[in-house]
């Protein structure tokens, strides 16, 4: 199993961790994710509001220099870069007027022939529940989680066809195969606020606060997630809503390859478990998950 | 009289002759193959050893001919076309088919009242000339007859479905030329037939040596031993007229009309109204409604019928009627066969000694 | 695999599963192939398939009525039996169809200029516009193993010389038709090798009323040879035999397939595509393009 | 041949920029015509005259008449020369009136035109065919598929009529939805006491017999003479036998969810599904019979009175015939489970509202109590949503159901009425209050009843402890809303029964992109179908409230009674013409006929000497179109009146 | 029997011999309308009640419906010398007999763009939706098809020797 994999500006950056655990639990299931070399930005946020050309060109970019590499799906795990890259190559097979220009400005015929793929479809789809299941030497069983979706991995459905999309549940899949316990909450998809990220913070504290206090009420003890914005919303901010809304959170936001990663076995160090803000371990060890 | 001449001079006369009359000949269009046109310049003129796909034919018995007129008015009436005053010279006529237009005289234009067309007359010696003993003349037909000069040229390459021989047309043969050319090293050597061959040609070039003479009559001895094909052809074929192996050689006819349209002895016609003109067009026996009858009965109704009756025409009834075989071995309807049928094969393999 | 081919024929006949298998014997010239009707075992000696196989033979299915006949088909002759059978002209139960793998056939006419052997013959047009293929319907399938490397590769835009055309101005294109069209000489060879071409009573021979002049003129051979391809819309699956047949050398296939072309563009569809395909003219859709109407 | 050309000056009309004396000298120079003449007013009974004097005097056999356009007067000339003894359809008209004296100068170009106009008419009327009216027979009876409250006053009116109907239903019983409604808007009868004397008005005529239990199977043949098989399914209960007594479901050990209370209450195995049915006899539901299912009870048929149970009784088809359908089959209720927001129809406190009227009516499961299904609690807080699946592209149907802006209001009335304590929210898109008293109802509720309407959607749904929590936006405040609710009631819009296409399929009718049946015309032909003698009524057509199946049921029924009163079904014949000779049988004109007027048949070639299968049209059903003549490669299709002869003759003297 | 004597000139015909037909100054085109019965024809006859001018130059064939008009009909007129021909029906959705007009617009779909490739000027042949309560457009409709066709000139390719 052989994977173009694009990473993206996050991973390389803030969600180092998710990066980090994604390759970890690559390597552990023999899953070969070859990094395309010379990537650039995917396009996201700046470029999809600012010129549409320029947002497809430069996933479009991506594209071409992974089909250099190989004839390989891509894999990718930023919700964002999913979303964008899955775009791109919406227009380019469907759309001839965008083609001809996005091709001559790249100089190369491409027609969205490539495949991209988030992690998770290649967890569950190409590797297999069936398969991982025996691999799984330290299940997480008594960790009550709540997958958190967010909106881009799902949205718009035609577009990402990855999971349902009001009631999502291909992560809620994996957590139960690695042990763990998915709760059932209606925030799955409900909007961190992150696109007022910077701009309005006050937004993403009420938006992010509703999400956390959900997940509280239905007795989740930490939240997973697929989005490295997602994650820096949840954790990054909690001290902060916290204070805001007199609040005392204190849940963990794991990636779920993090805590796939924990169930395989690996070592926490390596999952990058130190660089959350909502330091997870002490959590971890109450439920006798880090022996 | 044998005469040569320059291919520079021949053109050349040729050129004059477009004066006077309208000049037919060969003329090669790329991609597509050699057809007769009206030449309008001789420049254009085909005469090398590549055989028209059309035959000759087709400037005497036309494809479609506009017979007479019937306007829309209360009165009925009728105008009759009358036959068009031109003259022309067909040049590159080969052997077979002026042959081919002789046979077709004996039906448009019968011999005992052609007088102006002396090499018209069907092969003397045969058991019997004419027996339907028809006077009718076409006036079109015979018009173009009339007002045609035939300059034949010699077949110096045939091909493998060529067999003129086995039907006694030679590659230099005369029948029904007013004047035959022969390509020899830098020219033509040129024959006049007739008078009004000789009252085009006849003051041109120079006569031929003996030697040279003897040269030509060894070359074209050799012409007919050039044939591969070579077919017996049976007096008589009524003694297979049930045979079912006209069921054998028609299956692959498509029943199309390349072999009767593209053939220099075939006449059968239509008689059409189309918007109050009266037409003769081109017919074939291999058309499927061929003898169709307005009952919806058709005395012919397979391929098998149809096919009988095209080789039982060319060699049997006609020979009854006027003596000679309706076939002069061109080879065109084997060429161009789609599906390739022989005719020379078929007769050649006729079971004859099947008794009925 | 001419061996495994006699072979399943003398079965089908020894089995008596069919009556007769139509396919292609070498003919008198030794070189290219000719149709041939088996009935008996021992003829099937003479059966053989190779790139000289030519000839569309479906045409001759509607000879035998009632009969069950077995016939040697490739790729393009299947889609004209799916065609046929779309449009009622035969039951399926009744035909044998013994599929052969094809990578091209050579152009017949190239025969004439001495050429020979496969290799330096050209493959014939309508095979550049083909991917090389197993047949969409078959009963039995005769793979070509040896052969499977030597096909044409595929033009890369089959309608490339088509638009070429269009592009011309209209002067241009009735020059170009009228010339081609003058030398029709209405010898209906074009219709009477077509399958599809299956009227008992063409329009062309009509009376009651005459469509259009039967004489070989500007008006009558244009009006026959537009008529010919528009009744052949959707249903023309381009085995070239029209063109082949000519006597005159009329490019009829530019013809066909500018309108395949045009209703691929306009009503997505194709010809021959599957047995319960609708006639293209016997339905609709409610968004068929109608910028050109005022 | 001797036509008669006859040439109306119409007044001036014709006459101030036509020389029509000229028009008619030139017509007497034109082929065949042996008469031509002109008058001042062609139609009029003197100008009549002059034609039907001028067939006696000069034999005429065929007529042009140049006046004025054949949508006016062709039927008076064809009934002019009729009386003179021509075949009617040896007419044809010039229409130098609308198409050349009125629209052009006066001058030689448009006498000329006139003229010519004229010689198109005597060319065309040249090639005319002396046709005849086609006459087929009707069988004098009416099938009402579906027995809804749209069948039942279809099959009573021509009930009424004295002519036969026959009703086929699928349900063990008639009565339809409107059985399980509670009250109707806006004026708050009861269902049950307006349905049921027409039940049982239909049930007691001699005219009508009830298929109930039963499917269509096959339909064939055409106006007049339909065949159609009926598949009664297998009751397990003899309904002669039967007196209804009750005794059986009483003794019945099975309790299953019924379907009549959408799953709220229960029913045995064998059952009545609701207490005024009709038949009033039970079905044995084979599913979930322990005698079926494992082969032991047999209890009801140990207690059965009359022996009227029957385990062994198989599916029976039988085959009637008929002159005209009416399809009365109705709609089912939009699957809201589409809506993920909406939880997937996996919340059990979520509901449509034929739950809520099942669950308002005073006989029905909860005794006219409104709870919350989860756990049996009376509900207070009530949310009601409308337009689900209406006028959503996405996810639903495009159309608007109608209906469901009333019932909703029906709902928010019976709510309060049923608990005072209670609160009704209703979440809008419009308000489409259009029919009488509709708008002052919906109005009542607001003000009276104290119902709260928001307008906008509701983004999503979300259980919290045994609440449901509604988020949705109001759009006139602006707002963003929660409503911690016990109820939400879902306002479904109305959609074509999941067999409908099979239905049109098997009755030749087209049916729309939402798989509702197409009329034949929108506004003039609302009842009608493009098939001939079959007809329309109820929401198998659209979407319709009471009043509109009611009223719909009586235009179809009309319009069956039509047919039903005439001896023959008299039809023009200027309809198509198969030449057998020429069809090779290949069906493109049965693809494309919309009438299905076409049919296949065997024929004995005498060309070919065999046997072979070309199409034949259906006199009856062919309505003169002429779209198979073009679908017909080989012209062996003709239409009648509009022949290809005519017409390339037309051509012909351009 | 009145019997009379014509010439007739070479039986291979070259366009360059055909007659040309009137000046293209004072051409008069002459144009075929095949118009359905229930909307196109009923729109030409609104016209006509409510006296709307258009040039003379048109001559209509009534059909029931426009799905009637079979191609050979066209090309037949344009074979002999017509100068141009217009197909008109109900608008898409009107057609009284339901799918008529859908069917014809497929059709001459094709035959339009066929008899362009061949070379035949596109303003020779048209097609057109005319409702019945479109007079007026009937009217314009009529008067733009002359002066485009007069542009296009005469049709001389075709029926010369009729």
């Amino acid at each position: 199993m052989k994977y173009a994999y694009y990473p993206g500006c996050s991973l390389h950056s803030t969600a180092k961790e998710y990066d980090l655990s994604t390759r970890e639990v690559a390597n552990a299931l023999g899953i070969e994710l070859i990094e395309i070399p010379d990537w650039v930005c995917c396009g996201a946020t700046p470029a999809h509001i600012s010129m549409h050309l320029l947002s497809l060109a430069l996933p479009v970019k991506n594209l071409l220099l992974a089909r250099r590499i190989g004839s390989y799906d891509i894999a990718t795990c930023c919700a964002a870069c999913f979303s964008r890259l899955k775009i791109a190559n919406k227009f380019m097979r469907d759309n001839p007027r965008h083609r001809a220009k996005v091709n001559k400005i790249l100089g190369e015929e491409y027609q969205g022939e490539i495949k991209v793929r988030h992690f998770i479809d290649i967890l569950i789809n190409d590797f297999g529940m069936k398969n991982l299941a025996p691999r799984i030497t330290k299940p997480l069983e008594g960790l009550k989680v709540a997958c958190y979706y967010g909106c881009l991995l799902t949205r718009p459905s035609d577009i990402t066809c990855l999971d349902d999309l009001e009631e999502p549940h291909l992560m809620d899949d994996l957590m139960r195969v690695i042990g763990a316990q998915p709760v059932n909450w209606p925030y799955k998809v409900e909007c961190c606020g992150a696109s007022f990220s910077l701009t309005k913070t006050e937004i993403v504290l009420k938006l992010s606060n509703d999400i956390l206090q959900m997940a509280c009420d239905q007795g989740a003890e930490a939240i997973v997630v697929a989005c490295p914005l997602c994650q820096s919303n949840l954790d990054l901010r909690q001290p902060k809503i916290n204070k805001k809304f007199k609040a005392n959170f204190k849940i963990p936001i794991f990636y779920f390859t993090q805590l796939i990663g924990l169930s395989l076995g690996i070592e926490p160090k390596k999952l990058g478990l130190k660089k959350h803000i909502v330091n997870p371990l002490p959590l971890l060890k109450e439920k006798g998950l880090l022996g | 009289m044998l005469k040569s001449i320059t291919k520079e001079d021949f053109f050349t006369r040729v050129g004059e002759l477009s004066n006077d009359f309208e000049i037919i000949g060969p003329m090669e269009l790329p991609l597509k193959g050699i057809f007769y046109q009206s030449i309008l310049n001789t420049e254009d003129l085909y005469l090398g050893d590549g055989f028209a796909i059309e035959p000759i034919k087709k400037f005497f018995l036309e494809p479609s001919t506009r017979l007479l007129r019937y306007p829309w008015k209360n009165e009925p009436g009728v105008e009759s076309f009358s036959p068009p005053e031109r003259e022309r010279i067909a040049i590159g006529v080969r052997p077979c088919e002026a042959k081919g237009l002789v046979l077709l005289d004996s039906v448009f234009d019968p011999p005992a009242s052609s007088d102006l067309i002396p090499n018209s007359a069907p092969g003397a010696g045969k058991k019997s000339s004419n027996r339907a003993g028809s006077t009718y003349q076409d006036a079109f037909y015979t018009n173009n007859r009339k007002r045609t000069i035939i300059v034949g040229l010699a077949c110096g390459r045939p091909d493998r479905c060529c067999f003129c021989t086995s039907l006694g047309v030679s590659p230099a043969g005369t029948t029904g030329m007013d004047v035959l050319l022969f390509e020899i090293e830098g020219g033509f050597a040129i024959e006049i037939i007739t008078d009004r061959g000789k009252g085009i040609f006849g003051a041109l070039g120079k006569e031929l040596s003996e030697e040279e003479k003897k040269l030509l009559t060894s070359v074209n001895n050799k012409r007919e031993d050039l044939l591969e094909k070579k077919i017996r052809v049976p007096e008589s074929m009524d003694t297979i007229f049930t045979s079912d192996y006209w069921d054998k050689v028609s299956r692959s006819c498509i029943s199309c009309g390349i072999c009767t349209y593209l053939c220099p002895t075939c006449h059968c016609f239509d008689l059409i109204d189309e918007r109050r003109i009266k037409l003769r067009c081109y017919d074939g026996c291999s058309f499927p409604h061929f003898t169709l009858h307005a009952s919806g009965e058709n005395p012919r109704p397979t391929k098998k019928e149809r096919y009988r009756q095209r080789v039982f025409h060319k060699f049997d009834y006609f020979k009854i009627n006027f003596g000679e075989n309706l076939c002069v071995g061109c080879g065109r309807c084997i060429r161009f066969c789609p599906v390739k049928i022989d005719i020379g094969d078929i007769v050649d393999k006729a079971p004859l000694s099947k008794k009925r | 695999m001419n061996v495994e081919l006699r072979k399943k024929a003398k079965e089908l006949l020894k089995t008596k599963q069919v009556e007769m298998i139509i396919g292609y014997q070498r003919g008198p010239d030794g070189i290219s192939a000719t149709p041939v009707f088996i009935t008996r075992e021992e003829e099937a000696e003479n059966l053989i398939w190779d790139v000289y196989c030519v000839y569309n033979l479906s045409n001759y299915l509607k000879d035998f009525p009632g009969k069950k006949i077995g016939i040697i088909a490739k790729e393009c002759d299947v889609r004209s039996i799916i065609v046929l059978l779309q449009e009622n002209q035969l039951k399926r139960d009744d035909i044998f169809i013994i599929g052969v793998e094809c990578s091209g056939v050579i152009a017949e006419h190239t025969l004439a200029s001495g050429k020979e052997s496969p290799g330096e013959l050209d493959f014939d047009e309508k095979c550049k516009a083909c991917r090389p293929s197993t047949p969409r319907l078959y009963d039995y399938l005769v793979s070509q193993k040896d052969q499977k490397d030597k096909g044409v590769l595929p033009e890369e835009n089959p309608y490339q010389d088509i638009r070429k055309f269009e592009a011309k101005s209209i002067e241009e294109r009735f020059k170009f038709w009228q010339e081609e069209f003058s030398r029709c000489i209405r010898c209906y060879a074009c219709r009477q090798i077509c399958p599809m071409c299956y009227c008992p009573r063409c329009v062309a021979d009509q009376t009651m009323p005459t469509w259009f002049s039967r004489a070989p003129d500007l008006e009558g051979n244009l009006a026959w040879n537009v008529i010919r391809a528009f009744h052949l819309a959707g249903r023309c699956i381009d085995c070239g035999e029209c063109e082949r047949a000519c006597p005159v050398g009329i490019p009829l296939r530019e013809v066909n397939k500018k309108i395949e072309k045009d209703i691929k563009e306009l009503f997505d569809y194709e010809a021959g595509a599957g047995v319960d395909q609708k006639p293209l003219l016997s339905c609709f859709d409610q968004n068929d393009p109608e910028d050109f109407i005022r | 041949m001797k036509i008669g050309v006859f040439t109306c000056h119409c007044g001036t009309n014709i006459a101030a920029t036509v020389d029509v004396e000229k028009v008619a000298q030139a017509a007497a120079e034109f082929p065949g015509v042996t008469f031509s003449t002109a008058y001042n007013y062609m139609c009029s009974d003197p100008g009549q005259n002059i034609v039907k004097k001028a067939i006696k005097e000069h034999a005429l056999d065929r007529v042009v008449i140049a006046s004025c356009s054949p949508s006016l007067h062709e039927k008076t000339f064809r009934k002019c020369v009729e009386d003179a003894g021509i075949n009617p359809y040896l007419v044809e008209m010039a229409n130098i009136r609308e198409h050349c004296s009125w629209v052009h100068p006066e001058g030689e170009q448009t006498t000329a035109k006139a003229i010519e106009l004229v010689r198109i008419a005597v060319a065309k009327v040249s090639r005319d065919r002396p046709l005849e009216m086609t006459y087929t027979p009707i069988e004098k009876k009416v099938l009402i598929i579906g027995g809804g409250i749209a069948g039942i006053q279809s099959a009573i009116d021509i009930a009424f009529a004295n002519y036969p109907a026959v009703i086929v239903e699928r349900e063990p019983s008639i009565g339809g939805r409107m059985a399980s409604f509670d009250k109707t808007f806006p004026t708050l009868d009861c269902a049950a006491c307006i349905l049921t004397p027409k039940m049982v008005t239909v049930s007691q005529s001699e005219h009508v017999t009830i298929h109930t239990y039963s499917e269509i199977e096959e339909v064939t043949g055409y106006v007049g003479n339909f065949t159609v098989k009926i598949r009664k399914k297998p009751r397990s209960v003899d309904i002669n036998k039967c007196t209804g007594c009750g005794v059986c479901y009483g003794k019945c050990p099975v309790r299953v969810p019924s379907e009549f209370d959408q799953g709220l209450g229960k029913r045995p195995a064998i059952y009545i599904p609701f207490p005024q049915a009709v038949p009033n006899v039970p079905v044995i539901d084979r599913e979930s019979c322990l005698w079926f299912t494992e082969q032991k009870c047999g209890i009801c048929q140990k207690v059965c009175p009359f022996g009227a149970i029957d385990y062994d009784m198989e599916d029976e088809i039988i085959e009637e015939k008929f002159g005209a359908i009416i399809v009365a089959t109705g709609f089912q209720q939009f699957d809201y489970s589409v809506y993920g927001e909406y939880g997937y129809g996996k919340f059990k406190n979520v509901i449509t509202g034929l739950h809520f009227e099942r669950m308002v009516n005073s006989s029905g499961p909860t005794g006219g109590k409104i709870i919350k299904p989860s756990d049996g609690k009376e509900a207070r807080e009530v949310v009601f949503i409308q337009c689900i699946g209406s006028r959503d592209e996405q996810k639903g149907v495009p159309y608007c159901s109608r209906l469901c802006c009333m019932y909703t209001a029906k709902h928010a009335l019976l709510l309060r009425e049923h608990n005072p304590d209670a609160q009704a929210y209703v979440f809008y898109i419009d308000i489409r209050a259009a029919g009488k008293n509709y708008e002052e109802f919906v109005k009542k509720v607001q003000d009276e009843y104290g119902a709260i309407y928001l307008r906008g959607r509701v983004s999503r749904i979300f259980e919290k402890g045994d609440k449901l929590i509604v988020r949705g936006a109001d759009t006139l405040s602006g707002a963003q809303i929660e409503i911690e609710a016990d109820l939400v009631v879902m306002a479904t819009g109305l959609v074509a029964m999941p067999d409908a296409v099979s239905l049109a399929q098997m009755l030749h009718i087209p049916y729309d992109q939402n798989n509702l049946f197409t009329e034949a015309h929108p506004k003039l032909a609302p009842v009608e179908t493009i098939t001939s003698g079959i007809f329309l009524t109820g929401a198998c057509q659209a979407p319709k409230d009471i009043p509109d199946a009611v009223a719909t049921a009586s235009a179809a029924s009309v319009k069956a009674l039509g047919l039903m009163v005439q001896d023959k079904l008299a039809r023009e014949p200027l309809i198509a013409r198969v030449i057998p000779e020429l069809c090779s049988g290949c069906r493109a004109c049965i693809e494309a006929c919309p009438f299905s007027a076409i049919e296949t048949e065997e024929i004995e070639d005498l060309r070919l000497r065999r046997k072979r299968t070309v199409v034949k049209v259906i006199e009856g059903v062919c309505t003169g179109c002429g779209i198979c003549t073009t679908a017909c490669r080989m012209s062996a299709i003709d239409l009648e009146g509009f022949s290809n002869r005519q017409i390339m003759e037309e051509l012909a003297v351009l | 029997m009145n019997k009379s004597q014509i010439p007739d000139h070479s039986p291979q015909k070259n366009s360059g011999d055909r007659n040309l037909k009137a000046p293209i100054k004072d051409f008069e085109p002459k144009i075929v309308g095949f118009l359905c019965n229930w909307c196109s024809y009923a729109g030409a006859d609104l016209a006509g009640t409510s006296r709307i001018k258009y040039p003379p130059n048109i001559r209509v064939i009534r059909v029931p419906c426009s799905g009637r008009v079979n191609p050979l009909f066209v090309l037949n007129c344009l074979m002999n010398g017509v100068d141009g021909v217009l197909v008109s029906g109900c608008h898409i959705g009107d057609c009284h007999y339901s799918e008529g007009n859908f069917y014809a617009r497929r059709r001459f779909a094709i035959l339009k763009r066929l008899l362009e490739y061949i070379g035949i000027d596109p303003r020779r042949f048209q097609m057109a939706w005319v409702s019945a309560a479109e007079g007026e457009r009937w009217a314009k409709l009529v008067g733009e098809l002359v002066e485009e066709i007069k542009e296009a000139g005469p049709n001389e390719h075709f029926g010369g020797n009729r």
